[in-house]
């Protein structure tokens, strides 16, 4: 036995010293959790059990406080809604089945606390989680997208993270070679001190190759590949999920090194096609990425999910740094790297693909016919327990709920009474005012750091409501993806918000031509202990599910985000919604901008209401937050989709951009910029609430002149309703809105483009 | 005038890609016995005579350099 | 005709530059970096992409490789040889083209859709343009701004060996808006712009990168 | 072993981006007197005994940086 030896604590240490003080609570563990430790043991934990129980038992890892509600989902999901999935909530992503033997896994994850520490790290490593996730269900990784959350856009400290976190999600996407084909920026004070970054990305594969994480199998070895295991990150769940996330050291839980790590998307680059590779020939059993909690949650959540039974001889695990306790190489959240479950005979197969694309393979166990998951180091055995009890089987808690007590007076502090303008000269100042506002101005200087067309499939990116990539290059058969979210519509009603997140990045997906099929999302709520946050978590969730059993499509997965706040304030509640939807032919996609075919007819359709309870034009013009949130009617937007769906389909429609913040005024502009075409306008009733009203359920469409009445007669037929707005000018160089004001293409191009470079650049 | 050299180095637990990357290539272009390569930035300023040392250290840590992954060593030269 | 697509690790636009190559009827011929055969293409492209993540200085450590060892070779030898932005820099640091290239000038990287102008249409990979023609291809780099020293540039210059240049805006700070040249015989050619982008308006700005293709095509055949 | 540092630097006449952004952002921080910044890499090596000088001087220049753009400094320090 070496020195260094002599003092890791093993199981029989454990059995022999009960009482021994362990720092469970440093590690984020309650007294209570400490002792169901215990229970299920039948004596103290080890080190390493200790520590592997406290990752996988952090809020990140167990969803202890938000895990009861997604009954929800459950209870909203219909066989109908089910039999679209391959794979749903449980598993590392969720997989829908699109159609000619295809299969598409998607999911959004979070990465929020450590990119406020390390913006540019935090980020990258945000996107290099959620790619490995999609390469987990054994699909080739397509695409990602970043729904983004900042402080003010003017706040000194958002110069600091804003430039950083984008130079970071593009750092990874870009050189690992996966478009960026949307996502989200959006400014609020409530991020201030917690920005969110999200990430999601979708991949795909044959249907039968889908790989779940499961170790089954009695004797199949278990393979870790990718990088080297180091010191970086030990405790990351624990701390970023700890309640005492908030900048100020000291709190309990909180060690002194913040937990972040370094990204290599190179390495990254060369697992994924590693591991395709591997995949194509048919050699893996199961598979793991290593996120979170590293290899305590790789090896308890692969023989969880399998027979129960593993062995793991911890010490063959390839090291960075020197004298790694076992504790620290369970808990280390070492990036780039996966855990495969393979047959000893295609063992040397494994290997020698592993050896073709350098990357370092390493045999460190195998299942069992057990049921408990046994890791010695060096013959010692340092954790011995039943790994459904770490994996699955974690705590479960029923938060209390209240509703805010200020809830009543914010919705009743309505808009109405803002003064608003009327005068053409008022109305035309507050367009160029809108548009160059941060939250509606042009993404460019963001999204033209992101590569979106690396594999040549991109169809659609930024600046379209969806993104869309075509899957079969013979068939043309693809898919879209939009991600939504108001978070001020969610804090003025979660349940309604939620389902307008739903509804717009339905009606995102619905506008490019195709179909919505399901939905992943990211749920970024602040503390679970305050019972205001709880109540908003459990509304939007349930307006989520049943929106989603009203639209008719799944929940395939998600992600919760807890302990997002500054102090004691949370964030704006933030369930960011994507939508998945399929197109048979990726030829018939719809583009934003109008003015492709000459004499285009402008329709609205849709309802517009005078709705200005948490729109735009109240925060930037007054700075308010207050009243209801517009109405929701997803039957309605099923329509919607369904009229899209048609004009794509029998070629009736040219152009269609969805009206949400900033409204019509918005949707106007950002059409006529994008398609580099003027266009003539008429607004009936009073102009201010035309314009800037963000009624749901709206989508402005440009029809080729020939195809108007067949395209209106449908709608009439189908009672959807619809106006005539104008038509798309091709000569004229402006848009020009009939007795309110005629302004240039190039005036509101340097309103709309200036505002994003002039902060950051 | 002064001369003042600034080098940052990622944190010895941190990974670096970088560094790694240059070591595993030196081998393959024929080049043997160099066990270990880390890689950081290293930063040359012109400085008025009267700024001090603190303030040096403080702009290396806050702005050039991020504690959470990196070190720093802040140095004068003769011009 | 073959033309071989060569992929390090941390390639990738190597798919794309393939799928241009059949989109001209050429049989698209996979090139491993480790493997110094070339397979008996008529010509080579090196895509872009990440080779070794770019961790020292773009393209510093693909140069190295043994598939290059036999490009250097093939092309001394008058193989039409293009190199697509990690590829124009790769080319650069193998010596095969003179000049490097530095992080751009806004210091971000940088993806758009990029007029470029037709300034040589005589080499092996323009000959399809008209000589001044307009063409709108993406450009997406972090490391794009091409430089060298002032001997070098009037070399090109002089002799007419700047084969695209930016209109409009530069994207990234490059000397003279350089955006692609040159060797002297015109076999050889490296720019920072992605045909391979550029080859069906579907996925692309246009299919204007088409011509780079169809150029190589014929300087195989009346070679 | 013996420890070598590699300093690499974009040459003078070359435009620094880089280094100029640091220099621009230094007075919004507060941070003044600071005229100019120039930003290079910072290689440290670990290196067997045999390895001589001349060795080193290659492996900077062939490849550590670009003649064309970059100027090098190789110094041996103290472990
Ligand atoms: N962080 C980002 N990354 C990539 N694309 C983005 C990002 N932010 C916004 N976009 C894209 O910019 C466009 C406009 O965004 P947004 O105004 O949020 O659209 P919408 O209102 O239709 O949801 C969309 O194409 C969106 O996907
Ligand atoms: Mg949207």
């Amino acid at each position: 036995m070496t020195s260094t030896q002599v003092h890791i604590d093993t199981v029989a240490r454990a059995e022999a010293s009960p009482d021994q003080p362990q720092p469970y609570r440093e590690l984020g563990l309650k007294d209570d959790e400490y002792q169901k430790i215990r229970e299920i043991l039948g004596r103290r934990p080890t080190e390493a059990e200790l520590a592997m129980y406290s990752v996988m038992w952090s809020e990140h890892c167990s969803y202890k406080s938000s895990k009861v509600h997604f009954r929800h989902f459950k209870e909203n999901t219909t066989e109908e809604m089910r039999s679209k999935m391959l794979a749903g909530i449980g598993e590392n992503a969720g997989v829908v089945d699109i159609g000619d033997g295809w299969a598409v896994t998607f999911k959004v994850e979070s990465h929020n606390h450590p990119s406020y520490v390390e913006p540019y790290q935090g980020a990258a490593t945000g996107v290099g989680g959620i790619v490995r996730d999609i390469m987990a269900m054994g699909a080739r990784p397509l695409a990602v997208l970043d729904p983004l959350r900042f402080g003010p856009a003017d706040a000194p400290d958002t110069r600091r993270v804003l430039p950083g976190i984008v130079a970071g999600v593009g750092g990874y996407g870009n050189c690992l070679g996966l478009p960026n084909i949307g996502g989200e920026v959006v400014f609020d004070e409530s991020y201030a001190g917690n920005p969110l970054v999200n990430a999601a990305c979708v991949g795909a594969m044959r249907v039968e190759d889908l790989h779940l994480a499961h170790a089954s199998g009695t004797g199949n070895k278990v393979i870790l590949f990718g990088a080297r295991t180091g010191l970086d990150g030990i405790g990351g769940v624990s701390v970023l999920a700890s309640e005492t996330f908030s900048g100020e050291e000291g709190g309990t839980g909180r060690k002194k090194l913040p937990a972040v790590q370094v990204g290599d998307p190179f390495t990254e680059k060369v697992l994924i096609e590693c591991c395709l590779e591997l995949f194509g020939e048919r050699i893996v059993v199961g598979i793991q990425d290593l996120g979170g909690a590293g290899l305590s949650c790789a090896t308890s959540e692969l023989a969880s999910a399998g027979d129960g039974g593993m062995r793991v001889w911890l010490e063959r695990v390839p090291l960075r740094a020197e004298g790694m306790t076992p504790a620290e190489v369970l808990s280390s959240e070492s990036q780039e790297r996966m855990c495969a479950v393979v047959r000893p005979e295609d063992v040397p197969a494994f290997m020698r693909v592993c050896q073709k694309w350098d990357v370092i393979a390493t045999e460190i166990g195998e299942v069992t016919d057990g049921d408990h998951l046994v890791i010695t180091w060096h013959d010692e055995v340092v954790v011995d327990v039943p790994p459904r009890t770490v994996a699955h089987e974690g705590p479960e808690y029923h938060r209390p709920i209240a509703r805010p007590a200020d809830q009543d007076a914010l919705q009743a502090d309505v808009p109405d009474s803002l003064p608003r303008p009327s005068t053409p000269d008022e109305l035309r100042e507050t367009i160029l005012r809108m548009i160059a506002s941060p939250n509606l101005a042009s993404r460019k200087w963001v999204t033209d750091q992101y590569d979106r067309y690396v594999r040549g499939g991109t169809v659609l990116a930024q600046p379209s409501d969806s993104g869309m990539i075509r899957i079969d290059e013979e068939t043309g058969r693809g898919v879209a993806l939009a991600t939504d979210c108001n978070g001020r519509f969610c804090k003025l009603d979660p349940y309604t918000g939620a389902q307008l997140a739903l509804a717009e990045a339905y009606r995102n997906v619905a506008v490019s031509g195709a179909t919505p099929l399901a939905v992943s999302d990211c749920l970024n709520f602040g503390s679970p202990e305050d019972p205001a946050v709880m109540w908003q978590f459990e509304q939007a969730i349930r307006g989520i599910a049943e929106g989603c059993r009203e639209l008719g499509i799944p929940v395939t997965g998600g992600n919760v985000s807890f302990y997002n706040q500054t102090g004691t304030t949370a964030i704006l509640p933030t369930p960011v919604i994507a939508v998945l939807g399929v197109i048979d032919d990726v030829r018939r996609r719809i583009p934003t901008g109008i003015g492709a075919e000459a004499g285009e007819t402008l329709l609205l359709l849709g309802e517009t209401r005078d709705e200005f309870g948490g729109s735009e034009w109240a925060n930037v013009v007054h700075g308010h937050l207050g009243g209801l949130p517009p109405k929701v009617d997803l039957a309605r937007e099923k329509l919607l989709a369904d009229v899209l769906l048609a004009g794509s389909r029998d070629g009736m429609v040219s152009a269609a951009h969805d009206l949400s913040d900033g409204g019509l005024a918005q949707a106007l502009v950002e059409a006529c910029l994008l398609g580099e075409t003027g266009a003539r306008v008429f607004v009936d009733g009073d102009p201010f609430v035309q314009l800037f009203s963000e009624s749901a359920g709206r989508v402005l469409v440009a029809v080729p002149r020939t195809e108007e009445l067949r395209f209106t007669d449908m709608c009439t037929a189908r009672g959807l309703p619809w106006s005539k707005v104008g038509v798309v000018d091709p000569e004229s160089e402006s848009l020009e809105i009939q007795d309110v004001a005629t302004i240039g293409l190039a005036e509101l191009r340097t309103a709309w483009e200036g505002t994003l470079p002039a902060l950051f650049d | 005038m002064a001369r003042v050299v600034v080098d940052v180095m990622p944190k010895p637990e941190i990974l670096d890609p970088q560094g790694q990357a240059v070591a595993n290539a030196l081998p393959r272009l024929g080049f043997e016995g160099i066990t270990s390569v880390r890689q950081g930035k290293h930063f040359e300023l012109e400085v008025a005579d009267d700024v001090d040392d603190a303030t040096l250290a403080k702009i290396a840590e806050t702005f050039l350099a991020n504690p959470v992954i990196e070190d720093w060593v802040v140095r004068r030269v003769d011009a | 005709m073959k033309i071989g697509v060569i992929t390090f690790p941390g390639t990738l636009d190597d798919t794309d530059a393939q799928r241009a190559a059949r989109y001209v009827d050429a049989e698209a011929v996979a090139l491993w970096h480790a493997d110094a055969d070339l397979h008996g293409v008529d010509a080579v492209i090196v895509p872009g992409g990440f080779s070794y993540g770019d961790y020292l200085r773009a393209g510093a450590i693909a140069r190295f490789a043994p598939v290059m060892r036999s490009v250097v070779e093939a092309a001394g030898k008058g193989m039409p040889v293009l190199g697509i932005c990690n590829g124009f820099q790769i080319l650069c640091e193998a010596g095969l083209l003179p000049g490097a290239m530095l992080r751009n000038a806004g210091l971000h990287f940088v993806c758009r859709d990029q007029w470029l102008r037709v300034e040589n249409n005589t080499t092996a990979w323009s000959s399809r343009y008209e000589q001044g023609a307009e063409i709108i291809v993406p450009v997406k780099n972090m490391d794009g701004r091409y430089t060298a020293s002032q001997a070098t540039l009037d070399e090109l210059e002089g002799e007419g060996r700047v084969v695209f240049r930016y209109v409009g805006v530069n994207p990234n700070g490059s000397c003279n808006d350089i955006a692609g040249i040159t060797s002297a015989n015109g076999r050889i050619v490296g720019l920072m712009p992605h045909p391979e982008h550029a080859i069906d308006a579907l996925t692309g700005p246009s299919d204007d990168g088409l011509g780079m293709f169809y150029s190589a095509l014929d300087a195989v055949v009346t070679a």
